[in-house]
C-alpha cells in the first residue's frame, strides 16, 4: 500500500499521469494545460514529460478544444479537454450537445466518444464573473452523455482515470473550491466504481444528498446537526448522470425525509430530478416533500455577495429543519 | 502572403481541354471514362431519389444536382487510407467512396443516421450541424499527425458554412498545428436562399490567407480541374505542408432540398446560364472529341445509371423501421441501469399492447 | 370583433406584422427569413412590406445572430431572432447563457434586453436529426431569461407580440408540427397576459398538464379518458419560465393526481421541476406523485422511429393510470 | 484584394518623430501633454491597483502595463457619441472615455459586475467571456446604421479573442452589412500563457482582408500612430466605408492578471526587449525634445498621479458589498412572482438570523 497525502489538485495531476502511462492514447487539450500547466497547476508537469504532442496547448476557443476532440476520438485517441472554467463551457456546447452526445447512437454504436470535458466548477472563491458556475444541469439532461462530480482526493484521483478509461463521454466537473484541501490517497487500493453514489455518513432523521464542493457543506451540517441531537445521513452522489439512487431510496426509506444540496440555480437544477425520481420510489415512506438548498434563481452574484447565495451549513440546516417540520 | 490565383480551370464549358501547367494532370483513358461514368451514375441516383421523395418514400432529399463535378473530382482525389467528412449532400463522395447508395437513402428514408462504416469506407457520416464537421476533420488530422500517418483528410463545406465561427476556428486550428487537412467548400452560390454576397464580398479562397495557408479557386463543374487541384492539396497535406482552402466554385441547379422553393428567390435565368456550364455535358464533349467515348460506351453508362435507380428504387421501398427499442442501444458503449430500466419499461409497454391485441 | 380563421404559422405572420407596425424598432433576423419566408413561411411578406433593415436575411450563423441583436438591443432595437430549427441553437447557447441572460443584473438593470428568440421546436413532422429537438430546460434553467411556448393560434398570435412587447428576453418555443392547425382568432380581443398558465378544460380525477405541441395530445387523452367515465383536468402552462403553478396547485389540490406531459427527454425536464414543486406545494394533497409522460432519455431518434418515442394519448393515458393505481 | 501595411509608426522608440504622409497626424502642444497625462495616470492607476490586489483589496486585477498607448491612443480616436465595447483590460480606455476608475475597481474588488452607464460614458461594460462583445459592437453598429447616425464603433479585443469563432462571425457580419464598426486588436504577444504563434502564424492583421475589408498594423506602443490610425478607421466608419481591424502590435509587461505567473512561460529578456519600447518613455523624450513638456509639467503630472492614487485606494478601500438582497433585483425589468417569493424568503431567512442575535 503506497499512500499519499494530496491535495485535490495534486491527485488529479497524478490521476492524469497515470492515465497518460497506461494508455499512448491518452491526449490532453486545453489552454494554457502545458507550459502554464493550467491555471490551477492541475496539468502541472505533464507537457514536459509527455510532451507537447500529448499535452496540447490549444488556440483559444472551445468549440475548436471539443471539436478536435471529436476527430481526435474517432481517430483512435482519448481526449481529456480542460476548459479553463466552468463560465467558458457555452462555446463548447453546441459541439458537446450535439456531437459529442450524439455520435454514439448516431452511428448505432460503429464510432465512440471516449471523451472526457474536465471542468472545474462552481463558486466560492472570490472570482469575477463567469468563474463560478454550476452548469451540470445542462449536461445531465443531455442524453449520451455522461456527468461525475469528485468531492475528494481519492475520487479525484481515481475518477479522472476512470472517467478517462471509460468508453463513453464523460463531463468531469471539479470542484475549484476544493482544489487545496487535502486527504490520504492509496495508490494501490481497488477504486470504488465511477458511477456509483455512496452514504459517507450514516444517520437515522434526514438523508442529505450532495455533490462536489456542498459534499464537505453536508457533512459539515450533519456535524453540527449531530450536536443538537439530530441525525443526518449524508450521500455523496458522484455521478450525476446516469443518476444512482438506489442508495438513496434506501436511505429515504428509512429517515421519510430528503434534502438535496447544491450550489446551482435550484429551479430545474439537479434536486429537481432527484425529487421527482424520489418521490416516485418512496411516495409511501415520505413524510416531508424533497426539499433542496441550492443557488437562487439569479445570475450568480458578484463576488462579495457569493456567501448569500451559496448554500452553506445553516441553509442545509434550515431546510432540515423544514423538512422536520412538514 | 500568398495570392489567390484566379479560377483553375483545365475543361472549358464547351468541353475544351485548357493546359495549366500548374495544375497538371494526366489520366487515362480508363480514368477518364471512370469520371464520366460516376458522374451520370451520381446525377442518375440524385434523380431517383428526387422522385422517391416526391413519391412519399424519404422523408428528404437533398439533391447534388449542378455539383457532380465537384465532388466525383474531390471523391477521386482521396486515396484509399483518407478520410473524408461530408455535410448532408456529398452523395457524389460517398459514390466514389464505395458507400452503398441505400445507406444514405435510409438516413433521408428516416430509417437511420448513417448506416456505413466511417472506418471501412473512409467516409464519416453526415452531419447536418453546419459546420461541426470541419472540427471534426481537423481533430481527426491531428491524430493521423500523432500516428506518423501517410494520410490526408478532406473536410467538406457549402459557401455558408464558412460564416460559422467553428469553420473558423477548424481553420485556425488546421494552421497552428500544420494538420494535414484540405478544406473543401462547394461554393454553390447559395445557403438555401442567401446568396453568397451575404456571406462574403470577396471570394470565399481569400479567407484562407488570412489564416496563413493557401486557398484555390478552381472551377466546380470541371471535374479534371477539381481532382488535380485537390490532389495537390491533399498531397501537400499527406508530405506535411499543411492544410489548403479549396474553393469550388459551381451551382446548386436544383432546390436546397425537396422541401425547399427556389423560385422564390432566384431567378430563371440565372439557372439557364449555369446549366450552360453543366459539368456532365462538359466531359462528354471532351470525351467524344478524343474519341475515348463512343456511342455505345455513353449507351452502356446510361443503361448501367438505369440499373442503379432501379436497385435503389427497390431498395429504398424495402427498407423497414428499426425496431424502435433500438433507440435505447447505442446511447452509450456501458449502458447506463436508469436507462436500462426505461428501456425495460417500454418493452412492457409495447408488450402490454400486443396483449390487449390492439 | 373582427376574426379570422388562421393557422398558427398565419397567426405569428400576423402577430409580427402588428408589432412591426406598432413600433418602429422591431427588427427581425435570422436565417432565410427574408426573400424566403423562413422555411416555415412564419415571416412571409415582411421583408417586401419593412424592407431589408428591419427583416434581415443574416449570414449563416447562430452566433452571429444572437450576438448582433444583443447589440441592436444596447442600441435601442427590439430585436426579434429566428432560430431556423431547434437543434440549431446550440451555437447561440454562449451569447444566450452567458450575454442574453445576464446583461441585466450585470448592469444592475441599466440595460436591458428585449429580445425574442423565436424557435421551431419538438417532434412529429418526420424530420432529419437535429430538426426535432425540445430544449427547453436548457434556457428554463437559466435566470435571466423567460422561456413561453403557444399551442395554439390564439396564443400564438397574442404571444408574438407580447413576448416583443416585454421588457425582458424571451425565449419563444412554436411547436412546429402544430404550424397549419386552425382557429378563429378575434384579432380586437384583450389577449390573457402572457405568463400565465390556464386551465384548458375541467375535470376532476388527475391534473395534466402539457404546454406546446402536447396540449393537443393531452385534450385527445382527455376526451378519451371521458369515455371511460374518466375526467381529466388539462392545464396549458404556457409559461415556462417562470411557471406560473399557482392555478395548477389549485387544480392538484383537488385532484389530488398530476400528470406532466412533454417531449423533451424526461429526465431533468420541465416534468422534474413542476413535480419538485407542486409535491413541496401540494404535499398532503397527493394520492400519488407527480408523474410524467415524456421523451426517453435518449437521443431524438431516426424519424420512422419517433412515434414510439413521442408521448401520444396512449402514453398520458397510461401514466394516467399508473397515477390513478397509487 | 488589400494588402497589408507595415507596422505603422510616428514616433520611434527613441523618441523621434517619424513622417507618414498616410498616417499623418498633427496635434497641438495641449493634445500632446493631454496624451501624456492620460499615459502616466492610468499607469499610475493600473500600479495603485496590483498594489490592492496583493493587499487583498481586490480580488483579481488585469494590469494594463505596457498597453497604455494602445488604450489611450485609440480612446482618443473616440468622439463623445461614439461607443465602445471593451474587455476586461481596457481601464485606458475607461479613463479616456471618462468612466470613474473607481466603477472599475468595484468590479474587480467584486461588488458589481461594472457599475458605469454605457449610455452616458460611451463605454460598454466589461465583457469577460471572450470576445462576445464582438458581436454586440457589431450589432450597435447595425443600429447606428439604422438610425442614420454619424457614430462610430469600437470593439476592443486581445490576441487570443482571434481564435474565437465569434470574431470571425462578427467580422463577416461587419463586412456583409458594413457596419461602422472597427475592431482593434491589442496583440500584446500572449493570451495567458499562449505566445500568438499558437493563435495565427502570420500576422492578425491579415484576417481581415480574407473578409473583405481592409487590416492595418500599428505600433501599439505609439500613442500617435495609434490615435492616427484609429481615427481614420473611426472616420471612414462613421463615413459608410465600413469595418476595419486594427493590429496594435505591443506587448504585456506585466502578468496576465494578479493570478499570473509569467515566469512560468516567458523569459526575462524578451520583456527587458520590450521594456525599451516604452510608451510612455518615448512620448516624454519627444515632447522634451520638442520643448512641450519641461521638468514643471512634468512633475504636475506625477503629483497628479500620486493624487490619483490616493483617491483611487481610499475610494477602493472604503466599497462595502451591495445588499445582498440586491441580486434579486435586476435579474429582469419585470420580477416574476416565484423570484419575487424567493427574494421575500431570502430576506425572511436572513431576518431570522438577526433575530436569533446570531
Ligand atoms: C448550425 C446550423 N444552422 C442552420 C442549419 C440549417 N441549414 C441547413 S442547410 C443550410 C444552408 C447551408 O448552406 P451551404 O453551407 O451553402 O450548403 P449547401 O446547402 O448550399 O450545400 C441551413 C441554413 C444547419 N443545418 N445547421
Ligand atoms: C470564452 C473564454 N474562454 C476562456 C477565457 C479565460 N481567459 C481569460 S483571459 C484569457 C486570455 C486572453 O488573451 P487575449 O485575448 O490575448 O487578451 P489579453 O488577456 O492578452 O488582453 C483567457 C483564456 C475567457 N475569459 N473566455
Ligand atoms: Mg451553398
Ligand atoms: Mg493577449
Amino acid at each position: 500500500m503506497t499512500t499519499e497525502t494530496l491535495t485535490m489538485g495534486k491527485a488529479l495531476n497524478l490521476g492524469l499521469r497515470r492515465a497518460m502511462d497506461d494508455d499512448p492514447k491518452v491526449v490532453l487539450m486545453g489552454e494554457d494545460i502545458g507550459r502554464l500547466g493550467g491555471v490551477f497547476r492541475v496539468t502541472d508537469g505533464l507537457q514536459k514529460d509527455f510532451g507537447e504532442a500529448r499535452v496540447v496547448d490549444t488556440p483559444l476557443a472551445e468549440a475548436g478544444i471539443v471539436g478536435t476532440a471529436v476527430g481526435l476520438a474517432l481517430r483512435g485517441y482519448r481526449p481529456v479537454c480542460e476548459i479553463q472554467f466552468d463560465g467558458f463551457v457555452f462555446p463548447a456546447v453546441n459541439q458537446i450537445v450535439t456531437q459529442v452526445a450524439k455520435i454514439s447512437a448516431r452511428s448505432q454504436g460503429r464510432m465512440r466518444m471516449p471523451v472526457v470535458i474536465r471542468i472545474p466548477f462552481g463558486g466560492g472563491i472570490g472570482a469575477v464573473e463567469h468563474h463560478s458556475e454550476s452548469p451540470e444541469a445542462y449536461f445531465a439532461h443531455t442524453p449520451g452523455l455522461k456527468v461525475v462530480s469528485v468531492s475528494n482526493p481519492v475520487d479525484a484521483y481515481w475518477g479522472i482515470q476512470q472517467a478517462i478509461a471509460a468508453p463513453d463521454p464523460v463531463v468531469f466537473l471539479e470542484p475549484k473550491r476544493r482544489y487545496w484541501e487535502k486527504a490520504e490517497v492509496d495508490l494501490d487500493a481497488i477504486p470504488e466504481p465511477l458511477f456509483r453514489s455512496r452514504v459517507v455518513r450514516r444517520g437515522d432523521d434526514v438523508t442529505v444528498l450532495a455533490y462536489g464542493p456542498m459534499v464537505a457543506t453536508a457533512l459539515q451540517a450533519a456535524a453540527a446537526a449531530a450536536e443538537e441531537g439530530r441525525s443526518l445521513e449524508v450521500v455523496d452522489l458522484r455521478t450525476l448522470s446516469p443518476l444512482d439512487l438506489d442508495p438513496v431510496v434506501d436511505s429515504v426509506r428509512r429517515t421519510g425525509r430528503c434534502v438535496v444540496v447544491h450550489e446551482a440555480q435550484v429551479s430545474h437544477g439537479l434536486g429537481a430530478e432527484i425529487a421527482a425520481r424520489l418521490t416516485e420510489q418512496c411516495f409511501h415512506s415520505l413524510e416531508a416533500p424533497v426539499l433542496r438548498a441550492g443557488g437562487y434563481d439569479v445570475p450568480y452574484p458578484p463576488a462579495r455577495n457569493e456567501e448569500e447565495y451559496l448554500p452553506d451549513l445553516d441553509r442545509v440546516l434550515d431546510a432540515v429543519d423544514r423538512a422536520m417540520g412538514f | 502572403m500568398s495570392t489567390v490565383p484566379e479560377l483553375v480551370q483545365l475543361l472549358t464549358p464547351e468541353g475544351q481541354r485548357v493546359e495549366d501547367p500548374t495544375h497538371a494532370i494526366d489520366l487515362s483513358a480508363d480514368e477518364l471514362r471512370g469520371l464520366y461514368r460516376d458522374l451520370v451514375l451520381v446525377r442518375r441516383w440524385d434523380v431517383e431519389a428526387t422522385a422517391l421523395q416526391r413519391q412519399g418514400e424519404l422523408g428528404l432529399w437533398p439533391p447534388l444536382l449542378g455539383q457532380e463535378a465537384a465532388q466525383v473530382g474531390a471523391g477521386h482525389a482521396l486515396q484509399p487510407g483518407d478520410m473524408a467528412f461530408p455535410t448532408y449532400r456529398e452523395h457524389g463522395v460517398a459514390w466514389v467512396r464505395g458507400v452503398d447508395p441505400l445507406h444514405v437513402m435510409s438516413l433521408y428514408r428516416g430509417v437511420d443516421n448513417g448506416g456505413w462504416d466511417p472506418a471501412e469506407t473512409g467516409l464519416n457520416l453526415y452531419t447536418i450541424v453546419i459546420p461541426a464537421q470541419t472540427l471534426h476533420a481537423t481533430g481527426y488530422a491531428m491524430g493521423v499527425q500523432r500516428d506518423g500517418a501517410e494520410t490526408a483528410v478532406l473536410a467538406f463545406l457549402g459557401d455558408g458554412a464558412t460564416s460559422q465561427g467553428e469553420l473558423s476556428e477548424a481553420m485556425i486550428w488546421a494552421a497552428s498545428f500544420s494538420a494535414p487537412v484540405v478544406f473543401f467548400c462547394q461554393n454553390n452560390q447559395y445557403a438555401i436562399s442567401a446568396p453568397i454576397e451575404r456571406q462574403s464580398r470577396v471570394p470565399l479562397a481569400h479567407r484562407a490567407a488570412g489564416f496563413g495557408f493557401p486557398g484555390v479557386r478552381v472551377d466546380g463543374n470541371d471535374v479534371l480541374a477539381v481532382l488535380a487541384v485537390t490532389r495537390a492539396a491533399l498531397t501537400a497535406a499527406r508530405e506535411g505542408q499543411g492544410p489548403t482552402f479549396i474553393e469550388a466554385f459551381t451551382y446548386r441547379m436544383g432546390a436546397h432540398t425537396t422541401s425547399d422553393d427556389p423560385t422564390r428567390y432566384r431567378l430563371a435565368h440565372e439557372v439557364e446560364e449555369w446549366r450552360r456550364r453543366d459539368p456532365i455535358a462538359r466531359l462528354r464533349t471532351h470525351l467524344e472529341q478524343e474519341g475515348i467515348a463512343d456511342a455505345d460506351f455513353l449507351a452502356a453508362v446510361e443503361a448501367e445509371g438505369e440499373e442503379l435507380a432501379a436497385r435503389i428504387r427497390r431498395g429504398t421501398i424495402a427498407m423497414q423501421p428499426r425496431p424502435a427499442v433500438t433507440m435505447f442501444d447505442a446511447v452509450y458503449a456501458e449502458q447506463p441501469p436508469p436507462l436500462a430500466a426505461q428501456r425495460d419499461e417500454f418493452l412492457a409497454y409495447q408488450a402490454s399492447f400486443e396483449e390487449a391485441g390492439r
